[in-house]
């Protein structure tokens, strides 16, 4: 049974198996759309019949203590881990479980990792390059050349994430929150309709967490955000929707003081809020 | 030439021999001398009829005589020809004892001594005239093993004692034995009787002589023996397939012996240990060092090697820890660099120190020959022993990582380093106790394949490949996993060896491996979550 | 980058070499006569090979000890082709073009020789080679002072056949070319004597098999037919050890079926446990056991020399004894170490082996062994059970392959062909080739 | 047509690649004056023995470039590249052993020595076509190629990367080297194929020839490094370093990984048939040593030496550590292991960018300081 499960999956290898990319579809309503998800590993259940709607241009904030469920949800969506159940839509034309990683992205989702991982060994340029939205088959990239849009393309997101300055340094040198700007701007180079958003302001200064606010809340409307945050005071500061988690399912959704009145959060989250700060992994 | 000149020797002794013994009435070991000189002929008929003449004289040294030869240390003085039993005959000069009186006589050259050479049909004979010696020992396990050396080696001559033999016999199992011994004798002379005697017996002798009587021109015998021999193969079939399993557990059980300890430093510790197999070894060459302590003891020096091994291993464990692998900490392809470089290093250290020449690592008695579950099936002790061993050091590794602090400690770093660092725990110190662990078990490994296999330099190049398609195989970092994949493995490799070969064989369980680790990358029970994907 | 260097630190290596040995003072200041040793001294085959060099260097030290040959000193020039077969190649072209050497004494395995044939024929070199191998090569350049399958092959068959009544057969080796010639040459032997198909068993495996379990298992079932059983083993090095064992715990002793060895000799044993060896049989051209006062001589001279007491000596080191001992002797009678000269000189040559009798050198390259059939001992030595009643000479070409049954081999002037075909009348491709190429 | 060429040229026009390329010509052509000049036995003359010796080390360096493309590049440490190399080898001494034709000692005019000996009646069918040079040379890149195509295809589609993907190449190999000591395959058994006498139509022994095979493989080398440096100077080369290091975002962005991974691999081996055929002919065998997981790995040290991800390092590497093989075991063979063993220890513990990471460090703080000190002199 899960054999040919894999089959089904496997034979999207083929370019002309995969469907053409065809523009997602949200005149029904949502762009994202979660239902019944569950998995488990090794026996825990990580993700416990989950339900999540995510509208088109809005930015949600997913908030929940460790464990709860938020970074495995985001391997759901962007295709890394396989559920046991439930349905997972982009639009309502895409089903998402039908296809990988790549696949998923060159849909329109970005997405940024909780740990910044940008290409070290490159420079802030050539990170910007390889993210930008082309045809990323072997051959047109072995001899791909870049043209003068392109370039100022680049050039744009740079100015747009404060890096010009940086634009021919090794990506690895930058600092913590140069090298967040940098994953927001490569991102934005794919030209997500989606983006998926990890812990953007874990270990930034004051001033960087407001320069990231700045570049989220003004990313929203263009295209959906959603966020994963546990500084509360950021969340505070970007968000109109938040969304608790708790266990693997949603506990509360709302406004920010919606949520923050509500006693079971204030139970299972708001309560121990002081002893997360400094988490890796839930 | 040679021949002609101890021809010629023996015909001069005999000749002073005979002229002597006259005077020599009064001497008491006259009769005794003649049934040596006896033996000092270049015929080996004239020898088998001296053999018969020293087994029915009684002699009281006649058995010495005669496990003498069978071992070649029966040997005469090329000069004096005086008659010496040889007690050790290595190097240039041997220890000898005057064969008739007993009498230490110190060291002889070689070059001074004659062999009294015997064939394969004359070993045959000497070995069924001290079976039969053996016969009469008051030892019931001697008699029986006296009793199956027996079956398909009894001539015509012998049915008559042996008959007697059987009347006087207590042992029930020595009296069945001896009755097959007889009736395949009398199965050769064409007596058909003989075939009920033996049918249902699984002895590949009684095998033996049955297919030989199925060829025979006498119909009815022809008959009565292939129908025996049909409910043999019967019997025998439900036996081979144990026998398989068994080969199979019992590569297994060397494979995971070698494995598991690899199981800790790699799965564990992600350190991809190429001197593995240097490690194991070193345990071998343990047991090589502690024989040559404990010469003669050979049991005791393979008991005491257990221990030893597991320090000596985990000493050097140690050392490449220190020198090496701390250094390269979250580095695990450069771990396999840099202890490949260790293990050419060990290599030829080995060869350097010792010799680049296999050593001897002799088995004491109680780890040779075979464990009897029926006639047509027994198991081979050695391997009996290893299989154990290895499901001994499993479990004991198994309570180590469950139900000792180290356990609890090593499992804690594995996890989250940095979090079990804050809890206090050392985990530097822990790093080294896990790959002395590790490294440990490697040399008791090497200790149980000093019993099966060659103990030279090269020894650990053979198993390292084996050890980490097992551990692979198996799922890195569950030593679950190493134990069902090192015995399916070798049940795999049993199976397929008959039909495809053993080159071939080998081939089909690598593929496989390679296959399989497509369709699962993390191995038979992988790690699953978030913290495997890493 | 020059390839200079390396020659230099040997020529002092050498030196060191010879200052150590006994030099005699009355030697000619001539250059001395160098001479090539290419045995591996490092990797998997270090093990045989290291003693061979030894023995070179201790044949070398007493022949100079004697004032040299011809008046001139002999120079050792030791490399080391680390068991390494295109290497080995590499150092022959070293040896004959850089260092250029008289002689080479060398190689253990065939694949070794098959790798240093085409060089030391290009640059007309003299190749000794001392073990047993497989037949079915002639090469101009190239003396065999170890056995063909027609002397230790096929006499130990004969043996088994005519003096302990086996008749069935196990043909069990090492996949490579050595054990499936030779098998291949007996099973045509066995079947050309009446033996049946069935009554042969062939089974190889790979190198350095350890799990035994399966194979001795079938031949315990081959051999409970009702006829007697032998093996005969070509089986190589270190598989030998786990496959007596394996025999001797599944309860199969040397009375049962006896197993006959091609390649278990005095060195393989003494690192082996004995016991579950003791009766069975080897086939060799020499034992240590072998009680005659020039093998009493060379192994005392192998001890001190060594300096332990308990160092063996094996047949290919008696081969090496022979061609070094021919080599001297057609140098002499040469008046020169020339090749070409040596290599015409040295046909007829006879000198005395360690068994007591003479070994001479053919025209096809090979030279006459006797064959002598041992039991192994618990002392890791062989007890002679039988041996030829006369030498044997060494087949080039086998008479029981199809291919090669039509072939002989003669050097000497004016057929000078390794592969003379005696239906066609003609000279095969090989010297056709030689002969084109050097005009 | 005209954008590959512009891909293919692009490393031409860098200042490191013309340096490598000038010091490489240079060499070849210093080399064969040397050798066709000079008169032998003048100190400067270059024998055809060494000759021999620097082309097989020239054949080697090529190996040890396409190792790096995938190891430096790609992030994937092949234990198994001996095996694609020794698959070039075979292919071209398939097509050796047809040419000696009717020549062998048996005079078959087909079936080469060892067939007959073992009593072929015919030419298995993969042996068929060797006898075109042509046919012979396109194996050379297939051969390897499919076996890295269809290996790859596997490992990569199921993401098994890093010390596992090492290991399984390591069992590739093992396996290959188990198979082809069967004398049943059909490519001569532990002897593999030998005895050659001649290539395309040139004698084998003759100097010229040597010469020839000797500037080939120097032309190899150049033309190989030349195509990795394209590759790697590629956007395509960008994105293999990104797999490198963070082959997730690198998915995330939307590549397909596993085929960005499997074309470089697939180049790679190829690259490495090459250098396996031209070593056949140079050392005059081809057996399955060269499967060898050891040697696989030995080659994984020329680049750790050299410096990963660095191609010229990769070169450095091969050159050096063969040339010091060939001298230890000239003068103290035993000591070899030693060193090799030691070097393996030493490179990765103490030099984790080999050679060319030195030089590199070396050169920037030369540059540092330079840079610096008027820096100084300004701000004071």
């Amino acid at each position: 049974m899960n054999l040919l499960k894999e089959m089904a999956s496997r034979d999207r290898v083929f370019d002309f198996m995969a469907p053409a990319r065809s523009p997602v579809d949200v005149r029904h309503g949502p762009i994202l759309y979660l239902e019944d998800v569950s998995v488990s590993f090794d026996g825990f259940r990580a993700i416990n019949d989950l339900n999540l709607t995510i509208d088109d241009g809005e930015l949600r904030c997913i908030i929940g203590p460790n464990g709860a469920g938020k970074t495995t949800m985001m391997d759901i969506i962007t295709g890394k881990t396989r559920p046991d159940h439930g349905s997972v839509w982009f639009g309502s034309r895409h089903d998402l479980l039908t296809m990988n990683e790549p696949q998923i992205a060159s849909l329109g989702i970005g997405r940024k990792f909780q740990k910044p991982t940008v290409f070290e060994a490159l420079t802030v340029f050539e990170n910007l390059e390889l993210a930008m939205a082309a045809d990323k088959r072997i051959w047109p990239t072995l001899t791909a050349r870049l043209s003068g849009e392109a370039r100022d393309r680049i050039d744009e997101v740079l100015v747009t994430i404060g890096l010009t300055g940086h634009r021919d340094r090794p990506a690895g040198i930058l600092s913590h929150g140069q090298k967040q700007w940098l994953e927001i701007g490569m991102l934005l180079m794919q030209r997500p309709r989606l983006l998926l958003v990890d812990e953007p302001v874990a270990g930034m200064t004051e001033q960087e967490m407001e320069r990231t606010a700045e570049l989220l809340t003004g990313l929203a409307g263009k295209q959906s955000v959603v966020v994963v945050e546990h500084d509360m005071g950021f969340v505070r500061s970007i968000a109109r929707t938040v969304t608790v988690l708790h266990q693997g399912s949603v506990l509360a959704e709302g406004s920010m003081d919606q949520v923050s009145s509500d006693p079971r959060v204030v139970e299972v989250y708001l309560g121990t809020e002081s002893d997360n700060t400094e988490d890796a992994r839930c | 030439m040679r021949t002609i000149r101890s021809l010629v020797q023996g015909l001069l002794c005999l000749i002073v021999v005979s002229l002597a013994a006259p005077a020599a009435l009064a001497a008491p070991d006259d009769d005794g001398r003649a049934l040596l000189e006896a033996l000092d002929t270049d015929s080996y008929a004239a020898k088998g009829e001296a053999v018969t003449a020293i087994a029915d004289s009684g002699h009281p040294q006649s058995r010495v005589w005669l496990e003498a030869l069978l071992d070649g240390k029966l040997q005469r003085q090329e000069d004096g020809g005086r008659f010496v039993v040889v007690l050790a005959n290595r190097g240039r000069h041997w220890p000898v004892r005057d064969a008739l009186t007993d009498e230490d006589l110190g060291e002889m050259s070689r070059r001074d001594l004659d062999r009294i050479g015997i064939n394969n049909a004359l070993r045959g004979q000497l070995q069924n005239t001290l079976a039969l010696l053996d016969l009469r020992a008051p030892a019931v396990s001697a008699r029986r093993e006296a009793a199956r050396d027996l079956l398909g080696e009894v001539s015509p001559s012998m049915v008559e004692p042996l008959n007697g033999l059987v009347e006087n016999e207590a042992d029930d199992e020595v009296r069945r034995l001896l009755t097959q011994a007889i009736a395949i004798q009398r199965l050769e002379r064409g007596d058909l009787e003989a075939v009920e005697a033996l049918s249902g017996s699984l002895n590949t002798s009684v095998r033996s002589a049955l297919s030989a009587a199925a060829r025979s021109d006498d119909a009815a015998l022809a008959e009565a023996a292939t129908d025996a021999l049909a409910g043999i193969e019967q019997k025998q079939k439900l036996n081979d397939g144990i026998q398989t399993l068994y080969f199979g557990l019992s590569l297994g059980s060397v494979l995971v012996l070698a494995a598991i300890g690899l199981a800790i430093t790699f799965g564990v510790m992600g350190v991809i240990n190429m001197a593995h197999g240097e490690l194991i070894m070193l345990g071998a060459y343990t047991t090589w060092g502690m024989q040559q302590l404990l010469p003669g003891q050979p049991g005791l020096a393979l008991l005491l090697s257990i221990p030893a091994g597991f320090l000596v291993a985990a000493l050097a464990g140690i050392v490449i820890e220190r020198s090496v692998i701390q250094f390269l900490k979250g580095r695990p392809l450069e771990t396999l660099l840099a202890t490949f470089g260790v293990s050419l290093i060990l290599q030829q250290l080995v060869r350097t120190l010792i010799s680049p020449l296999n050593r001897t690592v002799v088995s004491p008695e109680w780890m040779s020959g075979s464990l009897m579950i029926n006639e047509g099936l027994s198991l081979t002790l050695n391997r009996l022993l290893v299989l154990g061993f290895a499901l001994l050091v499993f479990a004991g590794l198994m309570l180590v990582m469950r139900r000792t602090r180290l356990g609890l400690e090593v499992r804690a770093v594995t996890q989250n380093r940095a979090m079990a660092r804050s809890m206090g725990i050392r985990a530097t110190r822990v790093d080294i106790l896990t790959f002395a662990l590790g490294s440990g078990v490697a040399g008791l490994a090497g200790v149980a394949l000093s019993q099966l296999t060659n103990v030279g330099p090269n020894l650990g190049q053979n198993y390292i490949i084996d050890s980490f398609m097992v551990v692979v195989f198996g799922g890195v970092g569950n030593l679950w996993g190493t134990l069902v994949a090192g015995l399916s493995l070798g049940v795999i490799n049993q199976v397929l060896e008959p039909w495809a070969g053993a080159v071939l064989a080998k081939i089909l369980v690598l593929v496989f491996i390679i296959l399989f680790i497509q369709k699962r990358p993390r191995g038979l029970f992988p790690q699953k979550g978030r913290a495997a994907e890493g | 980058m020059s390839s200079h260097s390396p020659a230099v630190p040997k020529r002092l290596f050498a030196a060191t070499l010879l200052s150590l040995a006994v030099s005699a003072p009355a030697m000619a200041q001539e250059d001395p006569i160098k001479v090539g040793i290419l045995h591996s001294l490092s990797g998997t085959m270090a093990i045989s090979e290291s003693t061979l060099k030894d023995t070179m260097l201790m044949l070398i030290e007493q022949q100079n000890a004697q004032g040299g040959l011809l008046g001139r000193e002999l120079e050792p020039v030791v490399v080391d082709p680390a068991s390494d077969w295109p290497l080995f190649a590499e150092k022959a072209r070293q040896l004959l073009a850089q260092d250029e050497v008289d002689v080479i004494f060398g190689n253990w395995t065939s694949v070794s020789r098959k790798s240093v044939l085409p060089v030391v024929e290009e640059l007309d070199g003299l190749l000794f080679y001392p073990v047993q191998y497989e037949g079915e090569e002639s090469s101009e350049n190239v003396f065999y002072t170890g056995a063909a399958p027609n002397q230790q092959a096929v006499p130990a068959v004969d043996y088994l056949m005519n003096e302990v009544g086996v008749e069935r057969w196990v043909l069990a080796g090492t996949d490579y070319v050595y054990p499936r010639t030779t098998n291949k040459i007996l099973e045509a032997y066995l079947k050309d004597h009446g033996v049946a198909d069935d009554d042969i068993m062939v089974n190889y495996t790979p190198f350095g098999h350890s799990d035994w379990q399966n194979i001795v298992s079938d031949i315990a079932d081959f051999g409970s037919q009702g006829k007697k059983t032998a093996v005969v083993s070509t089986i190589n090095g270190d598989a030998n050890v786990p496959f007596y064992r394996e025999l001797g715990n599944q309860g199969i002793d040397a009375a049962d079926i006896p197993v006959v060895a091609f390649s278990v000799g005095e060195q393989e044993l003494s690192g082996i446990d004995t016991a579950p060896l003791v009766g069975h049989l080897a086939a060799w051209n020499y034992f240590m056991s072998v009680d005659t006062d020039t093998n009493y001589d060379f192994i005392d001279s192998w001890i001190d020399y060594t300096g332990d007491e308990m160092a063996v000596t094996n047949d290919p080191m008696e081969a090496h004894y022979i061609g070094f001992n021919m080599w001297a002797e057609a140098v002499r009678k040469a008046g020169t170490a020339e090749v070409d000269a040596v290599k015409d000189a040295i046909i007829g040559v006879s000198v005395p082996n360690l068994t007591g009798g003479y070994a001479t050198m053919m025209p096809n390259h090979h030279i006459t062994k006797p064959v002598l059939i041992g039991e192994i001992q618990d002392n890791g030595q062989f007890s002679i059970v039988w041996e030829t009643p006369s030498t044997v000479a060494g087949d080039a070409w086998s008479d029981y392959l199809p291919g090669s049954r039509d072939l002989i081999s003669d050097w000497r002037a004016p057929m000078r062909c390794g592969n003379y075909n005696v239906v066609e009348g003609r000279c095969g491709g090989g010297a056709d080739a030689e002969v084109a190429s050097v005009e | 047509m005209l954008a590959s060429r512009s891909w293919l040229s692009r490393p031409l026009r860098e200042r490191s690649t013309q340096i490598f390329l000038g010091v490489l010509l240079a060499a070849l052509a210093v080399f064969t004056l040397l050798n066709l000049i000079v008169p032998a036995g003048h100190p400067l003359h270059v024998s055809t023995y060494t000759v021999t010796l620097l082309g097989k080390y020239l054949s080697f360096a090529l190996l040890a470039v396409a190792l790096d493309l995938v190891w430096g590049y790609l992030g994937i440490l092949s234990l198994g590249h001996g095996a694609f190399f020794a698959l070039g080898g075979y292919a071209m001494g398939m097509y050796l052993m047809r040419q000696i034709g009717d020549r062998g000692v048996y005079g078959d005019p087909v079936l080469p020595d060892f067939m007959v000996f073992l009593d072929w009646d015919s030419l298995p069918w993969y042996w068929h076509g060797f006898d075109m040079a042509w046919f012979a040379l396109l194996m050379v890149l297939l051969a390897p190629g499919l076996l890295a195509l269809v290996f790859g295809f596997l490992a990569f589609r199921s993401r098994v990367t890093g010390v596992y993907l090492s290991i399984i190449t390591q069992a590739l190999t093992f396996a290959l080297m188990l198979a082809f000591f069967r004398n049943e395959m059909g490519f001569g058994g532990n002897n593999g194929l030998t005895d050659f006498k001649e290539l395309l139509g040139y004698d084998l022994r003759s100097d010229a020839t040597r010469l020839g095979l000797f500037l080939a493989s120097g032309l190899a080398l150049a033309l190989g490094y030349v195509l990795c440096r394209a590759i790697v100077a590629s956007k395509l080369g960008r994105v293999s370093m990104a797999c490198r290091d963070a082959e997730a975002r690198t998915r995330f962005l939307g590549y397909r990984v596993e085929r960005v991974q499997l074309f470089v691999f697939v180049v790679s081996a190829m690259l490495a048939g090459v250098a396996g055929a031209l070593y056949v002919p140079q050392v005059g065998i081809i057996n399955p040593g060269e499967f060898s997981p050891i040697f696989s790995i030995e080659v994984v040290l020329w680049v750790a030496l050299g410096g990963r991800g660095t191609l010229y390092g990769a070169v450095i590497g091969a050159l050096v550590v063969n040339y010091a093989k060939t001298v230890f075991t000239g003068v103290m063979p035993e000591a070899w292991l030693f060193a090799l063993g030691g070097l393996f220890v030493v490179v990765t513990v103490l030099l984790p960018k080999g050679v060319a990471g030195l030089l590199a460090s070396l050169r920037r703080r030369r540059d540092d300081d330079a840079s610096e000190t008027p820096a100084q002199g300004a701000s004071s």
